[in-house]
């Protein structure tokens, strides 16, 4: 008996939890001159710190745009995706078909922001990343476009073709080594398009070793790749890693050029061991533009931390759906997607913006030095 | 053949600093069969509170090791005083003491990545004394290899003291042999193994410590693939057992160093799982341990 | 032929000799008891019959066969069941499924059947039920019947051990001290218990036990051990007045 | 007792339909169809570490390695041949299949450890398939490697993975309430006697691992099916612990337990994240440790679980 009475409760609960759910469901709707925006990213977790900074930037744009988007109140729906595919899907259904939102910014990380954006598509809600750099986010497995997916970082393999165009082109290099994560779809997409533009550019690769991402030990492949002589070290990857690699390479008394890219831009970068390294970026800070300094500016004084690349582009993401929502004049996903596509040189911390046809930003690259005293110096900007 | 030499110093320092982590497992396994997961997480809180030492508070290096010793050897006694000892005395099968050993990692690791403990970052330790390179012939060594390899060489040869000279080590060596004849014989067990985790923590804590100035990067969740490392080095060289620990250890790290200089680093991970599930259903008492039959 | 032969048996343990040399001979329908004092070797000379720790030396034959190489479960599936000196009962199960467990070689359906509850199944676990519940009646179980075998008091678990053994539908059945820790009144139900099995099983049986007045009004033959070595066998009168054994057990000064 | 059979399978009938009805009119949002839909596969999944832990014993912490082998595998085959039932029936079909042939492949020798030390393998096991995993598109570039796999057709619906869910749990509930059920218990209750009372302790450890390894890999295959990415941080050696704290709350021995754990579960990360406030997200990790611990001191059996031996009450004669 005891076991047929728990049977019945497994069932009741399981049918209670799925009508209260319900409930709540029914009773939420989309009010008159308001517009619903959810937004997306790792609050704990192992990306817990990118997601954070991606918050900040997200804030940061909607407290300057007073809550409003046009004539439309913002109202937010938040929540954490704990860097898990899962999750992430859960939270955009949760979103679309219980918050009603008209629009999503997030994720941050490329293997949330894909399953992401594959629930937004099919359900016709626009969504926006500020940071998931890997191809797929936007278009689907045969290479289509994701209708209503966008983004405001450029994407991994642009990256990848314009360090190694500066690193033929300025640095005058000929041979060149390549760290990178072998389990971080970000870091491996840079890689493989450095590669081929390197390559291409009449360089050698000499090395292209990889390692785990829960290893802290470089110093084998790091006297692998001193052996080899390289006149510069490739290092895609978020700061975290490139912090300890470089520490590793230091130490190991090895004096080349360190590349990186994006995953650089951090305060927890590690600036003594980096110091002379140069790095691609979305924006410098001593960029003159007025959409720049405000953005450093007002950020650095509610924050009281310098902004990093998470900040900033969850920052151009939210502003380029503000502006969207803003032209569109309406809450209907649809009309917003048109009005995001036809946006033409947005001004955004990270250039005068407008999407290609796979919903990419074009836009031009910062190459940024690393200095010693935790700042950045502007060396070039390199054109798509 | 510089190269190779070089990978061969590079595996030692690893290796040394996973036998000072191995031994903790080694010792509180033969004492009260326990794998004891949370290990890993008292070497991380040993990184932890050496950083602070030399980094935030100005101590000496060497001073904020024996900090961080201290400091962790009580946290090993409370981790078993709290945890442990209640499901010890219960009776309570050897499974229900390894769930509640992986759940106080989890804990450890969950609470102190909260804010106001040591915060989910990832710190960036900068080392407190510069890192210089000696070139013996065409072989370079870092004054950092040097380092580690000296301070784990003493803490072995404090720990063998212990161990085989002092009342205590005697105490512990009879419990880890047959814990009811040592109760017997008039020995508290309980803070037999009290001293045990202390111990076993404090060596912990010397790893951590000198795995953030030699890896310097540290985070909540740093102790957990070392701490797995360690144990299978542990296995490897035969659980229980001190000596075997040692060679364990120096085994997985030239075996990790090597493969990934000269096989593949695709597999690293990959690798040391392998050797640890082929040396289990080899020769499970590993390389210098002893097995004994189970009794019906 | 005999039912059970070890033939010049030994076990080391680590180049220690737990057992050496033993020969032993059951005839069928035999009750023999095998003594000594404590650490002879006696749960040993089991473990090799059962092939738990199999002889380093020498062979263990049933009705003829060689038993070398086979594991435990095959030699209980061959017909040899025990018991244990300390209680090994399955102390979470209902008294009712400690003994269906040990039918499980003979349960006569297979995992498909299990698996989507066939004819068969259905008519098989009727089977096994009632031949459980038989067996429980045989012991005086049977009020016993679902309630968990660690909640028993001692002396039904020690009945309990007997009746799974006999679950297993044995030839041979390895008695290991059964008596321990039972009053006086216990050990003589205990004792009429063994003989009435072993006439309605038609079971040959080897005792271990220390309580020699049921090892002496029960067993027609003994086999005394000590350091490993048989120092005699006979009838358990021959026994009684035999010197090396009185000088094993008193020499030692364990109690007899 | 067939009156008693007839009356759940009607029960459970009629809860198929009032739950297809609110999901059909909308009453269940698109949301909780989903959540509903996730907690039935992770009781898949978890029913199959009940089989291998809770009733066999076999302690096992590589349990996301046999859901990531059958998502993984269903998925590239149900990519390979496309949309439509037949593929999609092959795909749920290869993915257990798969992943019970792993289980096999991997249980036959390991299994003869004990506890502590099966769970470090299982563990290492599972650290192993996941660099696999990471390394899966150097064996076919459809499997993605650390990249994920997307474009796995979206064919799981609630009709699918109900009915598997059910029939998984009867097929687990009878074959614990059989002779091979309850040999597995005696393994978990005391591996020696069990193999002198004539149980082929091996054989059995590796039934209850492959079965137990087939189901997560059923599991793992819905999931392929329901969820547009796979990714290999989804099956990683820490998403084990999640089955294994289910289990053991569930209560050992206990497939009720499991069942109703396991639901409940995802249900109630799912309320923690409407109720509980973000800063106090990051005490989720906290709490799930100290219940652990809390629970193996105080009641070391599981919260829902008590003796076993209760079930001994029912006739056997269903």
């Amino acid at each position: 008996m005891k076991r047929i009475a728990a049977g019945i409760l497994a069932f009741a609960m399981f049918a209670v939890a799925g009508c209260g759910g319900a409930q709540l469901g029914t009773s939420s709707g989309t009010g008159g001159q308001s517009v619903k925006i959810g937004f997306i990213a790792p609050l704990t977790g192992d990306a817990k710190t990118y997601g954070e900074s991606a918050k900040k930037g997200f804030d940061l744009a909607l407290e300057q745009a007073g809550n409003k988007a046009g004539n439309f109140t913002v109202a937010v729906t938040s929540g954490d995706d704990r860097n898990d595919p899962t999750e992430g899907v859960n939270l955009a259904t949760k979103m679309i078909s219980q918050d009603k939102v008209s629009a999503i910014v997030g994720a941050v990380t490329s293997s949330v922001t894909i399953p992401v954006s594959e629930v937004a598509n099919s359900s016709k809600i626009v969504m926006i990343t500020g940071t998931a750099t890997a191809a797929k986010v936007t278009v689907d497995d045969k290479g289509a476009r994701k209708p209503y997916a966008f983004r405001a970082p450029f994407i991994d393999p642009f990256q990848g073709q314009v360090a190694a165009k500066f690193a033929v082109e300025n640095l005058k290099v000929k041979t060149a080594a390549i760290l990178y994560d072998k389990g971080n779809d970000y870091s491996i997409g840079l890689t493989e398009e450095f590669q081929k533009t390197f390559a291409a550019k009449g360089g050698t690769v000499v090395a292209s070793l990889s390692y785990g991402k829960d290893d802290t030990d470089f110093s084998a492949i790091v006297t692998n790749v001193a052996a080899k002589k390289p006149d510069m070290i490739y290092l895609p990857d978020y700061y975290g890693k490139v912090s300890l690699i470089a520490a590793a390479i230091k130490a190991k008394g090895l004096n080349v050029p360190l590349v990186g890219a994006d995953g650089w831009d951090s305060n927890d970068l590690d600036f003594a061991a980096l110091a002379g390294g140069y790095f691609t970026n979305h924006y410098s800070a001593d960029d003159p533009s007025p959409a720049v300094q405000k953005f450093v500016k007002e950020y650095e004084a509610k924050y009281k931390a310098k902004p990093d690349a998470f900040a900033a582009l969850a920052y151009d993401a939210t502003n380029m759906l503000l502006e969207a929502i803003k032209q569109a004049g309406s809450t209907d996903s649809e009309k917003i997607r048109t009005a995001l596509q036809g946006l033409k040189e947005f001004p955004a911390v990270g250039g005068k913006l407008s999407f290609d046809a796979n919903g990419n930003p074009i836009k031009a690259a910062a190459i940024l030095q690393v200095q010693a005293n935790k700042s950045y110096k502007f060396i070039t900007s390199v054109q798509p | 053949m510089v190269q190779f030499i070089e990978q061969v110093i590079n595996g030692l320092q690893l290796g040394f600093v996973y036998a000072l982590i191995a031994l903790g497992y080694t010792m509180v396994y033969g004492i009260i069969r326990l794998i004891n997961f949370a290990h890993g997480d008292v070497f991380m809180i040993g990184a932890f509170v050496g950083y602070f030492g030399f980094a935030v508070w100005g101590l000496p290096w060497p001073v904020a090791i024996l900090v961080s010793m201290a400091v962790c050897a009580v946290v090993g006694m409370a981790i078993e005083r709290l945890a442990y000892r209640p499901l010890r005395a219960k009776g309570a099968p050897n499974i229900a003491t390894l769930i509640t050993a992986i759940g106080v990692s989890l804990f450890i690791e969950y609470f102190t990545s909260l804010k106001f403990v040591f915060g989910p970052n990832y710190r960036v330790v900068a080392r407190p004394f510069a890192v210089q390179v000696f070139h013996l012939g065409p072989v370079s060594i870092s004054s950092v290899q040097i380092l580690v390899i000296t301070v784990v060489l003493v803490l072995v040869a404090g720990l063998q003291y212990i161990v085989y000279r002092t009342k205590v080590g005697k105490a512990m060596r009879a419990v880890s042999h047959d814990r009811d004849a040592a109760r017997l014989m008039g020995i508290d067990v309980d803070r037999v193994i009290s001293y045990t985790f202390a111990i076993g923590s404090a060596l912990a804590a010397a790893a951590g410590v000198l795995f953030a100035l030699a890896y310097p990067q540290i985070s909540p969740f740093m102790g957990i693939m070392p701490g797995l490392k360690a144990f299978t080095a542990a296995v490897l060289g035969g659980i229980g057992s001190i000596p075997g620990a040692l060679l364990g250890a120096v085994l997985m790290g030239q075996a990790e160093t090597l493969t990934a200089a000269y096989i593949t680093t695709d597999f690293r991970d990959a690798i040391a799982f392998g050797i640890l599930i082929l040396v289990l259903l080899l020769r499970p008492a590993g390389l210098l341990g002893k097995a004994g039959p189970e009794k019906v | 032929m005999p039912l059970l032969e070890c033939r010049n048996i030994s076990r080391y343990f680590g180049g220690l000799r737990a057992v050496g040399g033993l020969n032993l001979t059951l005839e069928p329908g035999e009750l023999v008891g095998l003594i000594g004092p404590n650490g002879a070797g006696k749960t040993t000379v089991f473990n090799m019959i059962t092939g738990i720790f199999p002889p380093t030396e020498g062979q263990v034959l049933l009705e003829g066969r060689d038993l070398s190489g086979l594991a435990s479960f095959q030699v209980t599936q061959l017909g040899i069941a025990r018991t244990f000196q300390n209680i090994r009962l399955y102390k979470e199960m209902s008294v009712l499924d400690n003994v269906r467990t040990a039918m499980h070689a003979g349960r006569g359906y297979g995992l498909f059947d299990a698996l989507l509850r066939t004819r068969r199944f259905g008519a098989a676990e009727r089977r096994l039920t009632e031949q459980a519940e038989a067996l429980l009646e045989r012991m005086k179980l049977t009020a016993r019947r679902d309630e968990p075998a660690g909640s028993l008091p001692y002396g039904e678990q020690r009945r309990l051990e007997i009746a799974r053994a006999l679950a297993t539908s044995p030839k041979l059945l390895l008695l290991d001290e059964p008596a321990a820790g039972m009053n006086p009144s216990e050990v003589g139900e205990l004792l009429e218990l063994v003989r009435s099995i072993q006439r309605d099983f038609g079971l040959t049986i080897l005792l271990i036990e220390h309580q020699m007045s049921l090892v002496m009004n029960l067993c027609q033959r003994l086999v005394v051990l000590d350091f490993g070595e048989v120092i005699a066998r006979g009838t358990p009168a021959e026994i009684q007045s035999d010197a090396r054994v009185l000088e094993a057990y008193l020499g030692k000064g364990a109690t007899a | 007792m067939r009156a008693r059979s007839f009356a759940i399978a009607g029960a459970i009938l009629g809860l198929y339909g009032l739950l297809e009805l609110l999901r059909q009119t909308g009453i269940i949002s698109a949301y909780w169809a989903q959540i509903m839909d996730l907690s039935l596969i992770i009781t898949i999944s978890a029913v199959g570490l009940s089989l291998i832990y809770g009733f066999t014993g076999q302690f096992s912490l590589g349990h996301a390695a046999f859901y990531g082998v059958g998502a993984y595998t269903a998925g590239f085959v149900s990519k390979t041949l496309g949309a439509g039932a037949p593929g999609f029936v092959l795909a749920l079909v290869a993915g257990a299949v798969a992943a019970g042939l792993v289980a096999l492949l991997i249980g036959l020798p390991i299994l003869r450890l004990r506890s502590d030390y099966l769970g470090i393998a299982t563990l290492g096991f599972g650290v192993i398939i996941r660099v696999l995993l990471d390394n899966s598109h150097k064996l076919s570039p459809t499997l993605g490697g650390a990249k994920g796999m997307m474009g796995v057709p979206q064919l799981a619906s609630f009709v699918w993975i109900f009915w598997l869910a059910v029939g998984a749990i009867w097929l687990a509930a009878n074959l614990i309430r059989s002779s091979y059920g309850r040999a597995c218990i005696s393994i978990r209750e005391d591996e020696v006697a069990a193999d002198l009372m004539g149980v082929n302790t091996t054989a059995l450890k590796t039934l209850a691992f492959v079965v137990g390894g087939a189901l997560a890999g059923l599991a793992g295959a819905l999931y392929a099916h329901r969820y547009p990415f796979l990714h290999p941080s989804t099956f990683d050696y820490l998403k084990s612990l999640d089955v294994l704290l289910v289990v053991v709350l569930g209560g050992l021995g206990s497939l009720t337990g499991t069942v109703v754990t396991a639901i409940g579960w995802v249900f109630l990360l799912e309320w923690l994240r409407a109720v509980l406030p973000s800063e106090y997200m990051d005490l989720r990790g906290v709490v799930y440790a100290l219940v652990l611990i809390v629970l193996m001191i105080a009641r070391p059996q599981g919260l829902l679980g008590g003796s076993s031996a209760k079930g001994g009450k029912r006739r056997a004669t269903a």
